[in-house]
């Protein structure tokens, strides 16, 4: 018995099974979609090289599970919905408007890192002014907060949309089960996404659950739960934007959860040849790879050529190299002001 | 000016913040029709509409998560915990979240919320309705504790609490509610934050007391008046900011110092006071440092007896300042 | 979509329309089940005569969840199996073995209470001897606890089965999402058994959950999850027998949620007046109170007769009143050995 | 005897117990497969059975919460928390439940568990993987709060707290776990918890510290011995139950107390050893009580710069003695 909604899952094939227009989706907002895929896969790379040759302390990747974020981002409005993101969340920010600077004043914690000048570790996301809220480590404590944040919008007559993402793993806490429980009752306008990668580190899903679906969870507190394949962002988008508007329209929440992969290990701490094969590894590096797919898809509907395409990484990896230069050369955060701001100061 | 319970008082003042300010709102279990287990909100879900008087789910973590995020976005939510006995499963969102957001944010997001949360004991409330939990919360860097003892107090406060730009836990000494009455303003009026108060002049000996051991303590000193005893009484009323110099002033003049409080004395907030005074009022003592405290048990049962035996009373205080005082 | 198996419900009917004879019970079961609830129910009443007249603290009820109670407790082996009951449950504990005289130690306070040595409120069980485990005040804490005693059973190859109970308030907590997700993942023999009667204290259904059934986030856990006639003692016993043979051939935990309702208020603390209207409990006091529709059936089927039962009426309270007058005149706790057992003592 | 790191004595420790003891089970996120994210028990899995090393959902709530049942149906519980950071959304299981399993039932039911953890900084773990939570844990009756600093303690405390019959946290400076190497026996052996143990002889200044503070110490103490300051250093090994006497003891030899730890001051472990010696030991004391903590800041950031301001130095304890001294 299906009690969830599923989305591109069994279909998974080169490209999308999707058309980008039926979805109100023009060749541009295709190329925009695969340029935030690139520059969140490059400066992912360049941040575990920058890691390596020890001018960072710690890293971690969204790498693989670029479509499932940029599809996600791209169905809210920026500027006007809010953000709760989760540590691998590289790929909603940078679709956003977070620059790669501000991210890599993170990764080289420097004084001016938009999110915690430095105080909290790389991808402990936040950014005032794009309303990406302050994240901690603990996980799965936004969801609950995300609830709090999309009813402080319905309680005013506001239409923004709340996103709120966590990992499978982060979906066993009791902060998952209290927050989306608080916002089914409630209505509140708020999108929980899982990003299902099949390991919360190394522990493997029979041991995280005994269900084939986090979205089956939705069905117990009165929301739709909506499996997706989280390698094929038309169908991120999709199911994303259609929860959007759901919310937009006073209906509530919506639990997606998209099927996806990390291809590299959970964080520069980790080494993930302890609990998995490289072959299983190697499916999501080639045909399952999310940029690959919609590659495949935009070469294969004629929308770009390969050329284009290697303009694109050109010109994003020079972005990259020029956000580095200029981010390893900021000031660190002065000692003494680790005191400041206990409390608000007058 | 009204004399009114302490009840009484949070009732008015959060009655009138919320008629003041549409971002203040109330959440938590059954605050709703029944209007709180204790009836502090009683005549709200009337008066304002359902999504202002938040009947929760039972489910604390939620309670407390929630309004962070609503804090987060413009509101002022005030979340009431409905024994303090509950607050433990919101201790992580409350320390490490409420209590850090603006400091691991440096300083971009706040967390204007107010934790209210009924505590103590002498209620037959047995190990679950009657516990003390401010040591805990003292010691977690970016909460403030406050804990009024007096219905005066108690709005001044609260008012306060509610207009802090940082979260705030306010606990109420729920032996107190009914039992304690004074004097309170009809407007709503501030009593700053970190502030302590003189509750009694004395010469002899300083007492640091709050909640529930404080009307003990005054009851106590009014005893050894009698014999010429004359005792200071320091009422924090915010445990964090914490009124040190106030504490120093009075024990440089008594040089004898009691801590008297209801939970366990061990790692309890008076071992903080203590340790303070040892530091920077040293050289103005001339009697160890005594603490009156709840024993170090889990906490007090229910059986009356059993009770008695866990509650420092007004004798035991008594006691405990005439042997001070002698020393 | 119905997601969870419904057991007598929308039968709601006096009597049952069960037969007693497939479910594997004679009419001498059926008999004991009914004394079971008398004595439940008349525990009950004096008990709040005694709490009214100051010569206890607190009561708290279980009138109007006997079926679900002694149904449950009557298909789980005494003496073998665990129990975790909340503070309901005195129904589970009567039927499986405690004694009026136990629990009034506890409604009195007295030393010699088997659950605390009257540290606790009453209602706050424990019985070592007969495996009811301490209990506490915070709500659901006991549903991981039931996992791990249920882990420990299978883990040394015994078939003992853990009853584990819960108002339907208490499914909100995280408590309830991680300690079924950690039974469901390694197949603990536990029976999670929620008696939903509608209120949490004062909060209804609609401000809860936005769903009809807690059973319906069973299926998010991966373990079967039933919806009972609470109201109906033949109902109740068949699911809870179905559930625990499940169990003891260890295929793992099962939810069952019990349709129920409190005739009284929440406790000696609460006027239910606020919050519901005196129709609404009328309903349960008459027609669908569980001890009638037992009743109902013993007389329709001719297993017994009305002087049988008044019988059963009449020893039930003189044992109610012999034990009430000898709990009464037990000793108090010893004020100093208050300081003991905070650990083990040498 | 073997030169062993903290960690390689846990992880031996714990083996050891776990063949000799079919009771004995670990459960915790990534202990399985992975052997931990600290590698405290690699290898683990292919020895033991799947069902003794297990690896749980990412929910720490449950990992206690089932960990107190399994104590109650007669199985040896070690539950890993895998910082200690991350202990919160457990609070209540430990602190209302685990705590007073024993106290609640009048003793008809106890929790023989271990909730092991990593803490403390030095790492660029930030304001989440850094912290120290000793002191919430101290003040709860009933738990009883051990922290080794050398590989030999740790394997005795490790054992006896597997033995112990009521719950004991256990808490090992993740600093410590490669940095720091001794002589550990091969065979399993108890150290008895609630004793302190002198880790040096002075005669001018009383230190208490423990975990990389002591390290530190040890190595300040030494620097000041050049010039004749006679250092003597406490290491209680557990902080509840505390060994009072041994802390007066030295007191009373050298008239001055400096208490140290990481983790910030305000309500700190370090306040309820200064409120005892405040008391017990006030005739003897020839100088305030001092106290190197933490700052009281919500935890050290990530940045080194910030970093090392937050964590107390080998210089800053220097720095502490020689003031203290020269009181
Ligand atoms: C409460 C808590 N416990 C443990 C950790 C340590 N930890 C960090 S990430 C992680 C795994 C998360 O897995 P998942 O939610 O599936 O997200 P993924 O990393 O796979 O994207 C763990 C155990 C933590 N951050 N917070
Ligand atoms: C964690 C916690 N929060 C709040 C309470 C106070 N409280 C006691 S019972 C109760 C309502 C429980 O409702 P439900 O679980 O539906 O059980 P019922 O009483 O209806 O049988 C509440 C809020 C508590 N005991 N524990
Ligand atoms: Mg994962
Ligand atoms: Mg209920």
């Amino acid at each position: 018995m299906s009690i969830v909604e599923r989305v591109g899952i069994d279909t998974r094939v080169a490209g999308s099974t999707l058309d980008h227009r039926q979805l109100g989706l023009t060749e541009d907002d295709l190329l925009k979609m695969y340029r935030c895929m690139v520059l969140a896969r490059r400066l992912d790379e360049r941040s575990e090289q920058i890691q390596r040759q020890g001018k960072a302390h710690f890293y971690i990747s969204c790498r693989g599970h670029e479509a499932t974020q940029v599809g996600c981002a791209y169905a809210m409005e920026a500027g006007k919905d809010w953000f709760l993101p989760y540590y691998r969340d590289f790929g909603v920010l940078l679709t956003i408007g977070v620059t790669p600077r501000e991210l890599l004043l993170a990764l080289f914690a420097k004084k001016d890192d938009p999110a915690s000048g430095a105080r909290q570790m790389p991808a402990h996301f936040g950014h005032r002014k794009l309303n990406v809220y302050t994240g901690s480590s603990p996980v799965s404590t936004q969801i609950p907060q995300a609830t709090g944040v999309a009813y402080a919008h319905k309680y005013r007559g506001e239409d923004a949309v709340t996103y709120v993402s966590f990992g499978e793993g982060g979906s066993s806490k009791g902060d998952f089960h209290e927050g989306l429980n608080f916002a089914a009752i409630w209505k509140c306008p708020v999108i929980f996404v899982c990003e299902n990668n099949g390991y919360a580190i190394s522990v493997g899903l029979e041991k995280q659950m005994a269900v084939e679906d986090v979205a089956s969870r939705a069905i117990g507190y009165g929301m739709p739960g909506v499996v997706v394949d989280g390698q094929d962002i038309l169908s991120v988008y999709q199911v994303m934007k259609e929860a959007v508007e759901r919310a937009r329209r006073g209906e509530g929440p919506t639990l997606i959860e998209a099927k996806t992969y990390r291809i590299v290990p959970h964080s520069s701490d980790d080494d993930d040849r302890l609990y998995r094969t490289r072959e299983e590894v190697e499916v999501y590096r080639t045909e399952q790879d999310p940029i690959n797919r919609l590659k495949f898809y935009l070469l294969g509907n004629r929308i770009t050529n390969e050329e284009h395409l290697q303009g694109i990484e050109r010109e994003v990896l020079a972005q990259i190299d020029e956000a580095i230069t200029w981010a390893e050369q900021q000031p660190d955060p002065v000692a003494e002001d680790a005191a400041r701001y206990v409390f608000a100061e007058e | 000016m009204a004399v009114k319970t302490v009840l009484e008082s949070v009732h008015d003042t959060l009655w009138k913040a919320m008629e003041e300010d549409n971002r203040v709102v109330i959440m938590g279990e059954d605050v709703g029709a029944k209007g709180g287990v204790f009836r502090v909100t009683a005549g709200y879900l009337e008066q304002f509409v359902e999504n202002r008087v938040i009947d929760t789910p039972l489910a604390e973590l939620a309670i407390i998560g929630v309004g962070i995020g609503m804090a987060a976005n413009g509101m002022l939510p005030v979340c009431e915990i409905q024994f303090a006995d509950f607050i433990h499963p919101a201790f992580d969102q409350i320390v490490s979240e409420a209590a850090r957001i603006r400091y691991r944010s440096n300083n971009a997001w706040g967390c204007p919320m107010v934790i209210r949360a009924p505590y103590g004991g002498g209620i037959h409330g047995a190990l679950y309705h009657s516990q003390s939990v401010e040591a805990f919360f003292a010691h977690v860097p970016g909460l403030k504790v406050v804990i009024p003892s007096t219905p005066y107090d108690t709005a001044g406060l609260l008012y306060s609490a509610i207009h802090d730009p940082d979260p705030v836990m306010f606990f109420e000494h729920k032996r107190t509610y009914r039992l304690i009455k004074g004097e309170v303003p009809d407007n709503l009026y501030k009593i700053p934050i970190g502030k302590a108060d003189r509750k009694r002049e004395g010469r002899d000996l300083t007492i640091f007391t709050y909640g529930l051991m404080l009307h003990y303590a005054i009851e106590a000193a009014e005893r050894v008046a009698k014999d010429g005893i004359s005792v200071e009484i320091i009422d924090p009323r915010t445990l964090v900011p914490l009124d040190i110099d106030m504490i120093l002033e009075s024990v440089k003049k008594t040089s004898k110092l009691l801590i008297i409080h209801e939970d366990n004395e061990f790692c309890g907030f008076g071992a903080e006071v203590a340790a303070i005074v040892a530091d920077k009022g040293f050289a103005w003592l001339d009697a160890p440092i005594k603490r009156l405290c709840g024993p170090n048990v889990p906490a007090m049962p229910y059986n009356h007896v059993q009770q008695e035996w866990f509650l420092p009373g007004v004798e035991d205080i008594e006691a405990a300042i005439r042997e001070l005082a002698e020393f």
